[in-house]
């Protein structure tokens, strides 16, 4: 017992070093969305988020990230970072804070609410240029979310 | 000597329609019209283009008439890697028995073989697609029948951007039957599609999923085979399904399953038979559903039921010989599991009822472990673990207590009869 | 090493005549045997004999090893007033005990199973086994030659190598189990990974389960453990880990036995 | 020279001191007997001389070498243990091959000779598990003459020995002190001492209390027989 009390520290250091604000690598076509438990499959519209204590939550989609956080699935408080994937350059992660966003039916998204994530002004004005929609905060597709699941994630939470 | 072919089968055409009867227009390399898309130009509603055998490249060939075009003599359209092939925007369009190969593919487009958008009445029967991007697309489709099409995507391993085999959006009243499915992205996908029909379709070796089901409510689908899909079956966010009578075999690997219920309402999975997966059904967030009369053989989990599911039902099915029969990561059990045939069920019989005169318990502790902690697979095939499951069974105190079956039957249950 | 050689083979010769290690050599063959026979699965009867493997064959091994090391003391004494190096006779004595019951081990897995080692898509499989098998089988003999230098008493000695068969083979699983609860908040998949990696028993458990179908049932967690010990590193530390596992007790059995009273 | 010289030895396990200081010379052509009561220390000092415990200070040299470092002495040391303990299953044919082997000579002559005297030959090949305390020990004994070593060291020769082998290790331990050889041994046998010994050391609680030849030991004591005369020390050492 004694020697396992001694292992705590060393555990704790482990654990502690791992939280880095860095996204993990997500392994598509085989890890799990968080929230709807898809099959993550397309490197345009992922998402990610990890907590302080550095545990990792991957979703397929940007209304899944939002989804998990409005459904109360990590508190507000225990979020290190969030980060989304860029719909102009697949496979590249940006923080949530730093992106903007667009909804249009003709981006399809895994979840079906169509919202796509730019990093830069060029690219969402281009994407807007071709696709059409509505260009929205962070903060407006949290509302956007809520608003159109709001029957799925009142009831089930 | 071309010309004047043209200019006899033109006075015939002519005439033909002038006579207001549907007519039939042939193509064929050494027909009077050689190419599709003249045909369609020359046709008018109600007409049938027959296509002879032969291979035909002409970039994409848009039906915007309510015509017939039918293939004799297995006729090749080929997309050349750079187009979509047909597409559907009129109303009572058949296509039927045509070959087509090498859609175009895109980042942002869903190219496909056959496209419908906006269509009713639409019949796409007996067709083969080879090496489509998206195989048979319908978008904002009503009363259309895709029947015994046979359809092979390009999926490589490891490949992701390959599109769905058959792909339904925004539709309503659609069968799909008969069809077989393999390598593509999804074998069959639904998303916003109602009071629809899936029967008899076989979908294999797709990449993610045999048939993913998304916010379609009212449809049925019975006495389909998924087989070796990447991750099985996921039926999500959909309420008043019903899955009978379907096979779900060997969709093995470490985020597989054969049944995925994702918020499922009042749903029902009856007559099913579930074959080594590694996860049978795997319930999140589903209520009111009935799981009746299914047999789970030689499964990983038979059934994971997590914790958000309520007042589901589970009755009358046979677990056979799975290496765990039930997952979950309460210690409540908000479902009714009762009257279940269970292979690992020892308990007696003693007045012949039929019924087990002690309760089972179906939940081992490492299933339990490892829903509330998924760090924990790593014990699987523990000795500790081992013991310690063995010790629960003879003194639960940890999980199991009202998870049980408090009527387990002593015989397997015959619902083929 | 002329002198170890020597050694060895007439200690081989002693071993051959013990009885109670051709019972055994038998056990495993008509498991192994039987395992195939009643169930025809070749996973199934890997899992089968990976369990006895994991439990059965250190706990054998221990316990043999000690109580041969024990009753052999007073000869080994003997030997020692003969012009012959004490780190000779050690060699002698360990490595007749350590290549013997590997030798037990690998003949009774394998003779049964000969038929499925030749059939090219189990060989792996099979061969994954028994080397498991056989570097537990050197582990726990270097570990019972350890226990029965630093220990004069024989109870005792053979209780404190009984102690360390249970930590290893049954305990260290339920400190995994501990850590994994107490720290549930955190990410743990790494920790995890390094805590039963550092367990030889639970190291060969993986190493054969990830190469069976039921590695499936380990998800998510299963494909980070199999990730890396399919990777370079994961290679390396494996060896690593058995390499030290089994030459650390037997190096310090070594040092101990060069500088003990006998 | 003397063939085994001891200075200063000392020997503790632990806070047990059991060998305190030991100054002693072995010479050949002699045979010395190390007496002393229970737990006296004679068998640590005669495991000194062989390597198997290591002193905590002093020297012991065996023909001029430092025992410690080197196991080549070994070489001239013949030695048959208290009790022999070999393994249960070898049979004396193949203990005295893998003996030879070390030793590197096979002395044929010498170890049919030795088998026909204590009439071993016919037990050659069965398994020592199947033999009798006396006939180990007469196989111990051989293993100790065959090869013709110049040091013997023998821990109680005769205990479990009937009589006629007895008497005839004695005599050949006779005959090798006078060809000789340097003889050191152990014994609770004060007439076995008597016919053999030609020195006597006593040791107590790890001291050498009393050196000297027997005839000098009975002139001291003033006592005829050596059983008194060791008692007599005995008691005055104790005392």
């Amino acid at each position: 017992m004694r020697s396992l009390l001694l292992l705590l520290p060393l555990l704790l250091l482990l654990v502690s070093c791992e939280t880095k604000p860095t996204p993990e690598p997500i392994n598509y076509g085989k890890d799990a969305c968080a929230f709807c438990r898809m099959i993550i499959a397309d490197a345009g519209f992922a998402g990610e988020l990890k907590t302080k204590k550095g545990k990792v939550y991957k979703f397929d989609s940007i209304e899944c990230l939002a989804g998990f956080i409005l459904s109360g699935g990590v508190g507000k408080e225990d979020i290190l970072a969030m980060w989304v994937s860029d719909f102009a350059h697949k496979g590249k992660f940006i923080r949530v804070e730093d992106a903007k966003f667009l909804v249009s039916d003709r981006i399809r998204s895994p979840m079906g609410l169509n919202i796509s994530a730019y990093s830069s002004e060029e690219d969402l004005k281009e994407a807007f240029r071709n696709f059409g929609g509505r260009i929205m905060s962070w903060k407006e597709v949290l509302n956007y979310v809520n608003e159109k699941w709001k029957d799925r994630l009142s009831s089930r939470h | 000597m071309e010309g004047q072919a043209i200019f006899k089968a033109l006075i015939f055409v002519l005439l033909l329609s002038f006579a207001g009867f549907p007519k039939t227009i042939e193509v064929c390399p050494a027909c009077p019209v050689k190419s599709i898309k003249r045909a369609i130009e020359l046709s008018e509603d109600g007409d049938t283009v027959v296509v002879r055998g032969g291979v035909y490249r002409e970039g994409t060939l848009i039906v915007n008439k309510s015509i017939k075009l039918l293939g004799e003599g297995n006729p090749v359209i080929d997309g050349e890697g750079r187009y979509e092939v047909i597409r559907i925007t009129a109303d009572n369009v058949v296509v039927k028995g045509l070959t087509i190969v090498d859609s175009g593919r895109s980042e942002v487009e869903d190219i496909a073989g056959i496209k419908v958008e906006g269509a009713k009445n639409c019949v796409i029967e007996g067709n083969k697609l080879k090496n489509n991007f998206w195989a048979i697309y319908l978008a904002n489709a009503r009363n259309c029948r895709v029947v015994n099409n046979w359809i092979k995507g390009p999926f490589i391993v490891g490949e992701v951007a390959s599109g769905n085999g058959i792909h339904i959006w925004h539709a309503k009243s659609i069968l799909v039957k008969g069809n077989y499915i393999t390598g593509h992205r999804d074998g069959i996908y639904f998303e916003f599609v109602e009071d629809s029909l899936i029967e008899g379709n076989t979908s294999e070796g797709n990449w993610r999923y045999g048939l993913h089901f998304m916010f379609s409510h009212r449809d049925r689908y019975v006495n389909n085979t998924f087989r070796r899909n990447g991750a099985g079956v996921a039926v999500m966010y959909t309420k008043k399904v019903v899955m009978e009578g379907n096979r779900f075999e060997e969709n093995w690997g470490g985020s597989s399953y054969g049944l995925l219920l994702k918020a499922i309402d009042d749903s029902v999975v009856r007559h099913n038979v579930f074959f080594k997966n590694t996860t049978g059904i795997l319930m999140d967030e589903c209520q009111r559903t009935r799981i009746e009369e299914n047999d789970f053989v030689e499964n990983g989990w038979a059934l994971r039921i997590w914790a958000n599911s309520w007042n589901n039902v589970i009755r009358r099915n046979n677990f056979l010989g799975n290496t765990f029969d039930v997952a979950t990561n309460s210690r409540m059990n908000p479902n009714r599991i009762e009257e279940n045939y269970w292979s690992y069920y020892r308990g007696y019989d003693l007045n012949r009822d039929g019924v087990g005169d002690i309760p089972y318990r179906p939940v081992k502790l490492f299933s339990y472990m490892v829903e509330n902690n998924p760090s924990s697979a790593v014990l699987l095939e523990s000795f500790f673990v081992e013991v310690l499951n063995v010790v629960e069974e003879t003194m639960p105190v940890v999980i199991s207590v009202s998870v049980e079956d408090e009527r387990p039957l002593m015989r397997r249950v015959d619902w083929r009869r | 090493m002329g002198e170890t050689l020597k050694l060895l083979s007439t200690d081989i010769r002693n071993l051959i005549r013990i009885r109670w290690l051709w019972f055994y050599f038998l056990s495993l063959a008509c498991g192994s045997g039987l395992f195939l026979y009643m169930s025809g699965d070749l996973e199934k009867v890997v899992l089968s004999l990976l369990n006895v493997t994991l439990l059965i064959v250190p706990l054998i091994t221990a316990f043999f090893g000690i109580t041969y090391f024990y009753d052999s003391k007073n000869f080994i004494k003997f030997l020692l007033t003969q012009p012959v190096s004490r780190r000779e006779v050690f060699f002698g004595k360990f490595l007749s005990v350590s290549i013997f019951m590997s030798l037990l081990y690998f003949l009774g897995v394998s003779l049964p199973l000969g038929n499925e080692i030749i059939r090219t898509e189990h060989r792996s499989l099979i061969m994954l086994l028994i080397l498991s098998g056989v570097s537990l089988t050197l582990l726990f003999s270097s570990l019972a030659f350890l226990v029965g230098i630093l220990s004069e008493d024989k109870a005792k000695g053979v209780s404190l190598l009984l102690g360390i068969w249970l930590y290893l083979a049954v305990l260290h699983d339920g400190v995994i189990l501990a850590v994994i609860y107490i720290f549930r908040e955190y990410p743990l998949e790494k920790v995890v990974l390094a805590l039963t990696l550092i367990n030889p028993v639970d190291l060969a458990r993986l190493l054969v389960i990830l190469n069976l179908d039921v590695a499936a049932l380990m998800g998510v967690s299963g494909a980070v453990v199999k990730d890396f010990l399919g990777s370079f590193l994961g290679t390396l530390v494996v060896l690593i880990s058995i390499t030290l596992w089994i030459a650390v007790p037997a190096t310090l059995a070594l040092i101990l036995f060069e500088r003990k009273d006998l | 020279m003397a063939e085994i010289e001891i200075r200063g030895l000392e020997k503790s396990y632990g806070k047990n001191k059991v060998l305190k200081g030991i100054d002693l010379d072995i010479y050949a052509g002699e045979i010395t007997a190390v007496l002393g009561p229970n737990a006296s220390g004679k068998t640590t000092l005669l495991k000194c001389i062989l390597g198997l415990v290591i002193p905590s200070a002093g020297e012991i040299r065996v023909r001029g070498k430092k025992v410690g470092g080197s196991y080549e002495y070994r070489r001239f040391i013949g030695y048959m243990p208290q009790e022999p303990s070999f393994p249960e299953n070898l049979t004396p044919e193949e203990l005295i091959r893998l003996i030879s082997s070390i030793r590197k000579v096979y002395p044929e002559d010498r170890i049919k000779a030795l088998a026909e005297l204590f009439k071993i030959k016919t037990f050659f090949n069965r398994q020592v598990r199947s033999l009798s305390g006396g006939t180990k020990q007469k196989v111990s004994a051989l293993i100790a003459l065959a090869f013709d070593p110049d040091i013997l060291i023998l821990d109680e020769p005769t205990v479990g020995l009937d009589p006629v082998s007895s008497s005839k290790l004695k005599e050949e331990i006779i005959r090798r002190k006078e060809e000789g050889k340097t003889v050191l041994l152990t014994s609770h046998i004060m007439s076995e001492v008597e016919q053999l010994a030609d020195r006597v050391v006593l040791l107590i609680e790890g001291v050498k209390r009393f050196d000297s030849s027997v005839k000098e030991l009975k002139e001291i004591t003033g006592e005829d027989r050596l059983e008194r005369a060791v008692a007599k020390l005995m008691e005055e050492g104790l005392g």
